[in-house]
C-alpha cells in the first residue's frame, strides 16, 4: 500500500479515510462543501487536521494521533496540488515556472530549463515557453501549471477540479494531456465530471459530509452505487476490453463500437474500455438491421422506475451490468420484465472509447 | 464668597517661570476671590508667536526682550513693557556631579557631554556671550531648543553638564546641583512683563503685573533665584550654590 | 516533543510553533522559522521601550499623579477634543475614502499623496501651517472674521490640530477597506433600483462598518497622542488647550518625570485598550 | 452639458463628472453627489493649509534658505538617517508583518496593537521610552556598556527614534499587502517542495514588491518627519543630530520663520515626490 | 421594438448591437472573453461605453453617439442583474434581502414584506425568509437572488449564467424556476450551456470577439449556425407543435415522445417543442420495432464528414432539418446518400419536451 491516511477536522466535520496503491489514480466525488478540497490540503500538508495519520511510500506524513504531534512540512512530502487556477506564478516566464520545481529541488539552471522543455513538450505548450503567465488563455495557463507540477516529479499528484475553470471548448484538450501524463503515475482527481472518473481514475471515492460514502473500483462504483448521490451521478455502462480498429473487442461476441477524439493514443491490441449512458441504449426484442452499430444481446435482471423512466438493468453474460433507460411506455408495448432476453443496441456516437 | 461672576486672568508666561508664577498665581486668586488665574508656559518665541497670530491673553511675561519687542511691535500691549526680574546662566551637573566639574573651564573637558542651549534661541545667546567672555570654546554635544530641554538631559543622567539659568538650576530641586561661575555675569537674562491690549480682563492684568513688579511678586521671585530689576548686576554676583 | 515514537523509516520535521494546540485546524503558514527571530527583535523593539518607561515608574505616585488637577484636566479634554477630532475625521474623511476609493480620475495618485501628508509633516509643521490658515492673519482670517470666529488658541484650534494629523489614518485604511469589499454589492443594490445615497446608508456602510469603526478608532487614537501640532497652533492652557501630551511634556520638563511617565502609560493603556476592542469587535463583526 | 438634444420622452440625468472624457470605459462609481461636497472640504482642510504656507513663504529668500550650511547640514542628515531607519524597518518589519499576516496565535491583536503603538504615542513619549531603554542609565545599559556602545546624542540615537516611530507604518502597510496577495501562491511554491526560505525569497518577496517598497517609501517618509522623540532622545547638533523638523523647529523658534516655512516645503515636497513616484511605480508593477 | 442597443467599448474590443420585443427572452452564447458580462454590464449601467445609444421601452438608457452624454444611471433604468454568485446582502435577512427592491421603490415596510413573501414563494424558499445569506446553500441563495431581482418588478432582467456556480444536482431546480418566472418577461441570460438557451430563450445570439458573430430564433441559429463555434454548440434538433399525453405532436405522421422533468408543466394542446441531439439518432433504411419510440421517415439532404464521424442533414417534409451523427462505416453499410429516404428513430428517454 503506497497511501494510507486517516484524519478529523472537526471544525470542518471532515472524518475520512483513504489507502490507494502505487501508480493508482482515484477520482474524487462529492457535493460543494462536501471536503475534497479538504482532504487534498490535508495530503498536500496545507491543513494540519486534529487528529489523523498519513503515510506515503513509507514515509509518514503526519501522525497526530493519541497526542503525537508528528508532522512533515509541504515541501518535504513530495505532493503536488494542480488547483482549479493555474496560479502560475506571475512574476516568472513560463519557463521558469516550470523550472521552478527542479530548481528548489537543487538541480542547477540548465537541468532545471531542460526538464522543464521535456514537460512543456509534453503538456504541448512549449511555444509559450518565454511568455508571461498573463499572455496565456485559461487552457494554455492550465497546462503550463500540470507540467510544473509534473517538473517537481511528486510521488503524489493532487488535481482539485483542474478543469472546472476552462472553456467548454479547452477542457478536452486538457483532459486528453492528463490522460497521457497521468499514466502509471499515483493521482488523486477531484472532480464534478463523471467523465473525468471514468477516463481518469480507476478508482473512485465519493464524499458526502465529509465522511467517505462510497469507495471502490470505478466499475464497481458506478453499476452499484450505494448513495443516492453516486446513483444520480453513475449509471454509466462500461465494458473493458482490447482495441482493434475504432471497436473494444471484449470477446468474439461482444465488441463495442465507438468513437474516440484522438486516435494516436489508440493501439491496436491495446486494453480500452467503451463507455456509454444508459439513455443512449435502444432495446429490441428482435435483431435489426440499422446504422446503431452495436447490438448486444442481454438478460433483463432488475426493472428500477427513476421518476418518468424505467431504468433496465440487464446482464450480457460476460459480466456486465449494462443498465437502459427507457419509458414506461416502452417497457408496456415490448413487454419487458426480469429473465426476457433482448438486443440492447448503441450507436457508435454515443459511445466513448479510450485506452485503460 | 464673592457674588461676581467668576473671572479668569490667563497669563503667558516664559517657561523658566513656570514655579514661580504658579505660585504668585494662588496669592492673586486668594487676594481676588471668585478669579482664577490660568498659565500659557512655553518658550517665548512660540507666546510671541501666539499672541501675535491671535491667542486670547491678559498678561504677556517674556524671558528677553527680542520676544516682548515682538508683541509690542506688534502695538498689542497696553504700555510700555517693564523688567521684572533678571536671570544669569549657571553649570547644571546630575547628582553627585559625576564629570567633577568645578569651573567654567572645566566644561571644555574632552569626552564631557555637555548640553547647551542653540545660539538662536536666549540662553544660547547668552552661553556664547559667556564663550566670548572667558574665550573657553565649548564643544556641546548638543545644542538644544529651550532650557528645559537641557535641563532634562542633565537630570535624567543622559549629559554631564549643562547651562541653565540659575533658576531653572533651584526650581529642578535635588535632582541636580548647579556650579556656578563667576563669568555669568558676562550675559544677564532681562524679562520683562506686560499687559495686554485686547485683554480680556484689562484690570486683572495690571493689577497681575503690579503683583509681580510689587514686593510680594519680588519676594518669590527672588527665593527662585531672580535677579531684581534694579540691582541686577548685584543680584548675579550673590548667586550661590543650591 | 518528548514522546515522539519513530514508527516509520524517515525523520519528521517538528514545527517550532508546536507545543501549542489550537481547536480549528492550522493553516498552513509556510515561514520560515529564522524569521521569526528578526521579528522577534522587531517587537522588543517596539515593545521594550514602553515595558522600561513602566519599569521606571514609581507607582506609589501614580494615584496621585493621575487624580492631580491638571492630569484631570488634561485628560478630560484630550478624551473631549479627540472625540470632536474623530467626529470630523469621519464626516470629512468618509467622504475623501470614498471618492479616492471608488472613482478614478486624472491626479488622484498626487490627491491622495496629498491627504497623506499630515501623516509625514513634522507636526509642528502641520501646526505651523494652520496657524498659517485659520490664524489671525492666516489665509482664511477675512472670511472668518466676517463670521466673527476666532479660533487659533481655543479648544477648536486643537480639535482642528488633532483632526489634521488624524484625517490620513481614516482615509488610508478606509479606502483599504472599500476596496476589500469591492462594489459588487453596490452594484446589485443600484440595479435592484436603490439610488446612490440609499446604496451609501443602506449597503455600503452597514458592510464596510467594522473597518469604518477601526479607521475611527485608530484616528481617534492619533488624536490622542497629537501633540506638535495643537503645542504650535492651539497653545497650551491649562483646561482649554493643553491636552496629554503637553501635559506630559511639560511635567517632564518642568521636573516631575515620574508624573510625565505615569500619564504616558495611561496614554499608552488607553491607546491599547481601544485599539484591541475595535479589533476584537471588528473582527467578530466579519464573522 | 450644453448640447443636450431630448429625444426621447423621459428626462436623463447628467453626471457631475461628465465633462471629462477618458479613454478607458468609465466603471461604475455608484456615489451619491452630494458626498463630493465633505469630500472637497476634507481635501481643501488638507491641502489649503500646505498651500497657505506656500503663499506665505518669501520666495525671494528660498535659495538662501535652503542653500545655508546649517539646511544643508540637516537636509544631509535627514536624508542619510531616514534612509538607514528605512533600512531598519524593512529588517526588522518585513519578518512582523510576514509573522502577524501568516501566524494565527493567541495575543496576535495585542501584540499587533502594541507593535501599533508608535503610530499613535506622542513623540515625545516615545523619546522618553527610548531613553529609558538605550539611553545612558537605561534598561538596556548595562548590556549596551559590555560592548561599549553610547548612542546617547550619536547620529544613530536619530535612526533610532525615526526607526521607532516609523516602523508601525511600515508593518501596518505591508501586512495589508501580504493578507491582499494571499498564500495561494506560496502554497504552490511549497507543494512544488520550495522550502519557506526558498518560498519567501523567490515568491512571496518578488510578489509583494510593488507594496513593500511603497510601504518603506510611507516609513522613509514618516522618519524624515519624526521630530519629538529625536529631540527627546538623540539631542540636536548641527551636521549630527540636528534632522529637518529639528532645524525647522529651531528656525521658527529663533525668529526666522520664513527660514522654517522654507525648509518645511522642502519636506513636503521631498514627501510628496517619494510617495507620488512610489505609489505610480507599485501601480504600474501590479498591472 | 422594446429594447435596442449598440455600443462600443474600445478598450475591450467590444462593438456590438441588439434589438429584442417586449416580452423576449434572449440567449447570449460565446467563448470566455467574448464579451457576454460586458453587453449585461452596459445594459444595467454599471459600465458606459465609449459610444453608443440604447432605448427600452421608449425610454433612453444612453447616448453617447455624436458627441452626446445622455446618460441614465442604473437605479433608474429598471434593469435587474442576477450574477453567477448570488450577492445577497450578507447584513440583511433573506426577507429584507427580497423587501430591498420594493423598499428603495418606496413601498412602505409592510407592503415590501408582503411582495417579498410573494416571490420567496414564488421561488420556493419561502421557509429560509428568516434566516442569514450565510446560512444558505448555493442553489438556495440563487433562488433567493432571483426573488429578490424579481421583487425589484424590472423591466428588463439579466441574467449572467445564474446556474455556473451551481452544484450539478441543483441547476435543474433552479431552471425549472427560471423556465416559470421568466414567463412573458425580457430577460437577456448568458449561459455556457445549450440546454439553458433552449429552454429559457426564444432568441440566440453568439458573441464572438466583442462582436454579435450570429444572431436569430433559437431554431433558426441551431440548425443553420454560420459560425464554427456555433456549429460545435449547436446541431441540436428541435421539432415544435402541441403537447399531446407525453409527446409534442407536430401534425398527424409527426409526433415525438419525450420526456420531462416537471409533467406539471406541460398542458394537454398547448404548444410544446422537443429538443433532441444529433448522435441520439438512430438511422435505419426499414421501419423495426424497438424500444426507439420515434421513428420519423426523412430524405437525406446532405452528408458532411466532422472528423471520425458524418453529420447526417435531412428533410423531415414537415419543414424541419434534422441532423444525425453516425460512423463512416454506417454511411457505407447502410449505404446512405443524398436524396435516400430513410428513418430517423430516437429514443423517448433521449428527447426534451417542455412548453412554448
Ligand atoms: N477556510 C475554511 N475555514 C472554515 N471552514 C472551511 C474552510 N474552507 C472550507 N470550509 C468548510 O469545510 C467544508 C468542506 O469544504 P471543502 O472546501 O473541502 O469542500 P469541497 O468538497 O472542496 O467543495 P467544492 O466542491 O465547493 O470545492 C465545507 O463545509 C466548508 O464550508
Ligand atoms: N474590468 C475590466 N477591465 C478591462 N478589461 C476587461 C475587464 N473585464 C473584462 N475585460 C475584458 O473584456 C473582454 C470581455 O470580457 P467579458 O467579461 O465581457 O467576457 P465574458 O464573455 O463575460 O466572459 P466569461 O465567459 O469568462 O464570463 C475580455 O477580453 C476581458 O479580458
Ligand atoms: O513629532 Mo511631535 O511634534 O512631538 O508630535
Ligand atoms: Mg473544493
Ligand atoms: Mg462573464
Amino acid at each position: 500500500m503506497s497511501l494510507s491516511v486517516h484524519a478529523v477536522v472537526a471544525q470542518r466535520h471532515f472524518e475520512a479515510a483513504l489507502d490507494m496503491d502505487e501508480g493508482e489514480r482515484v477520482a474524487v466525488l462529492g457535493h460543494n462543501g462536501a471536503g475534497k478540497s479538504t482532504l487534498l490540503s490535508i495530503l498536500a500538508g496545507t491543513l494540519r487536521p486534529d487528529s489523523g495519520r498519513a503515510v506515503l511510500n513509507d514515509e509518514l506524513l503526519f501522525d497526530l494521533d493519541a497526542g503525537r504531534r508528528r508532522w512533515r512540512p509541504p515541501h518535504e512530502r513530495g505532493i503536488a496540488l494542480l488547483a482549479q487556477d493555474a496560479l502560475l506564478f506571475p512574476h516568472l516566464s513560463v519557463r521558469d515556472n516550470v523550472a521552478f520545481g527542479p530548481r528548489v529541488g537543487g538541480a542547477s539552471s540548465r537541468q532545471a530549463a531542460q526538464r522543464a522543455q521535456r514537460w512543456l513538450d509534453e503538456v504541448g505548450v512549449a511555444e509559450f515557453a518565454d511568455r508571461r503567465p498573463h499572455e496565456l488563455s485559461g487552457g494554455q495557463a492550465q497546462r503550463v501549471a500540470l507540467a510544473r507540477a509534473l517538473a517537481a516529479e511528486p510521488k503524489l499528484l493532487l488535481l482539485d477540479e483542474p478543469m472546472a475553470a476552462l472553456d467548454v471548448s479547452v477542457a478536452p484538450i486538457l483532459r486528453r494531456v492528463l490522460r497521457r501524463v497521468l499514466e502509471n503515475r499515483s493521482a488523486i482527481i477531484v472532480t464534478h465530471d463523471l467523465l473525468d472518473a471514468v477516463l481518469l481514475a480507476q478508482r473512485i471515492i465519493v464524499l458526502q459530509d465529509g465522511r467517505v460514502a462510497e469507495s471502490g473500483p470505478t466499475e464497481q462504483v458506478l453499476q452499484h452505487p450505494k448513495t443516492r448521490f453516486t446513483a444520480r451521478i453513475a449509471g454509466l455502462n462500461l465494458v473493458r476490453g482490447s482495441y482493434r480498429s475504432g471497436c473494444v473487442v471484449h470477446s468474439a461476441d461482444l465488441w463495442i463500437e465507438g468513437n474516440h477524439q484522438a486516435a494516436a493514443e489508440l493501439v491496436e491490441s491495446a486494453p480500452a474500455a467503451a463507455v456509454f449512458s444508459p439513455s443512449a441504449v435502444t432495446i429490441a426484442v428482435e435483431d435489426v438491421h440499422s446504422s446503431a452499430r452495436n447490438r448486444i444481446a442481454v438478460t433483463i435482471a432488475e426493472l428500477e422506475p427513476t421518476g418518468q423512466m424505467v431504468r433496465v438493468r440487464a446482464d450480457d453474460h460476460h459480466g456486465h451490468h449494462l443498465s437502459a433507460d427507457v419509458t414506461m411506455r416502452s417497457v408496456a408495448e415490448l413487454d419487458l420484465y426480469p429473465g426476457r432476453t433482448v438486443i440492447y443496441s448503441v450507436k457508435a456516437a454515443s459511445v466513448s472509447i479510450y485506452p485503460v | 464668597a464673592s457674588s461676581a461672576p467668576p473671572r479668569t486672568l490667563t497669563v503667558f508666561a516664559a517657561a523658566s517661570m513656570t514655579s514661580t508664577f504658579k505660585e504668585l498665581g494662588k496669592t492673586f486668586e486668594q487676594q481676588n476671590p471668585g478669579v482664577s488665574v490660568t498659565f500659557n508656559f512655553a518658550g517665548s518665541q512660540a507666546l510671541a508667536q501666539q499672541i501675535t497670530n491671535g491667542a486670547q491673553a491678559d498678561v504677556f511675561a517674556s524671558a528677553n526682550q527680542t520676544n516682548m519687542k515682538t508683541v509690542t511691535d506688534a502695538n498689542l500691549a497696553s504700555g510700555p513693557a517693564k523688567v521684572y526680574a533678571t536671570n544669569v546662566l549657571e553649570i547644571v551637573v546630575p547628582k553627585g556631579n559625576p564629570a567633577g566639574i568645578a569651573s567654567f573651564q572645566d566644561l571644555a573637558k574632552p569626552d564631557l557631554k555637555l548640553v547647551i542651549c542653540a545660539a538662536s534661541v536666549p540662553c544660547g545667546a547668552a552661553t556664547q556671550n559667556v564663550e566670548k567672555a572667558t574665550g573657553v570654546t565649548l564643544k556641546p554635544v548638543s545644542e538644544e531648543q529651550a532650557v528645559t530641554d537641557v535641563l532634562t538631559k542633565v537630570r535624567s543622567g543622559q549629559a554631564d553638564a549643562g547651562l541653565v539659568y540659575k533658576t531653572d538650576v533651584i526650581s529642578a530641586g535635588d535632582q541636580v546641583q548647579g556650579v556656578p561661575f563667576p563669568e555669568s555675569s558676562k550675559a544677564v537674562n532681562t524679562n520683562y512683563i506686560v499687559a495686554l491690549k485686547d485683554a480680556p480682563q484689562g484690570e486683572l492684568a495690571g493689577e497681575f503685573v503690579d503683583l509681580v513688579l510689587g514686593d510680594a511678586g519680588q519676594q518669590v521671585l527672588k527665593k527662585a533665584g531672580f535677579g531684581q530689576p534694579a540691582t541686577a548686576s548685584a543680584a548675579a554676583s550673590a548667586s550661590k550654590s543650591s | 516533543m518528548t514522546s515522539v515514537q519513530p514508527r516509520v523509516a524517515e525523520p519528521v520535521v517538528e514545527s517550532a510553533l508546536d507545543a501549542r494546540r489550537s481547536h480549528s485546524p492550522r493553516p498552513f503558514s509556510g515561514l520560515p522559522r529564522w524569521l521569526y527571530v528578526p521579528a522577534f527583535f522587531g517587537a522588543v523593539f517596539i515593545v521594550l521601550p514602553i515595558v522600561a518607561m513602566a519599569i521606571r515608574m514609581d507607582w506609589s505616585r501614580i494615584g496621585e499623579v493621575i487624580t492631580s488637577t491638571s492630569s484631570l484636566d488634561a485628560l478630560v479634554l484630550s478624551l473631549k477634543t479627540s472625540c470632536a477630532a474623530m467626529i470630523v475625521c469621519v464626516v470629512l474623511g468618509v467622504p475623501m475614502a470614498m471618492v479616492l476609493a471608488r472613482e478614478h480620475f486624472w491626479g488622484q495618485e498626487v490627491i491622495r499623496s496629498l491627504v497623506l501628508l499630515p501623516l509625514v509633516l513634522p507636526p509642528v509643521v502641520g501646526g505651523i501651517a494652520l496657524l498659517y490658515t485659520f490664524g489671525r492673519h492666516g489665509l482664511l482670517a477675512p472670511v472668518m472674521n466676517l463670521f466673527g470666529l476666532n479660533i487659533a488658541f481655543s479648544t477648536a484650534a486643537v480639535v482642528l490640530s488633532q483632526s489634521f494629523v488624524a484625517m490620513p489614518f481614516l482615509v488610508v485604511s478606509l479606502e483599504g477597506t472599500l476596496r476589500t469589499v469591492g462594489q459588487r454589492y453596490e452594484v446589485v443594490a443600484a440595479t435592484l433600483g436603490a439610488r446612490p445615497s440609499t446604496v451609501l446608508r443602506t449597503v455600503t456602510l452597514p458592510l464596510v462598518m467594522p473597518g469604518l469603526a477601526s479607521a475611527a478608532v485608530l484616528s481617534f487614537a492619533r488624536a490622542l497622542g497629537e501633540f506638535g501640532a495643537t503645542l504650535t497652533f492651539a497653545g497650551s492652557l491649562q483646561g482649554v488647550t493643553r491636552t496629554m501630551p503637553l501635559e506630559i511634556n511639560l511635567q517632564n520638563t518642568s521636573g516631575d518625570p515620574d508624573a510625565a511617565i505615569g500619564l504616558s502609560l495611561v496614554l499608552v493603556a488607553l491607546a491599547v485598550i481601544v485599539t484591541v476592542v475595535t479589533a476584537t469587535i471588528s473582527e467578530r463583526g466579519q464573522r
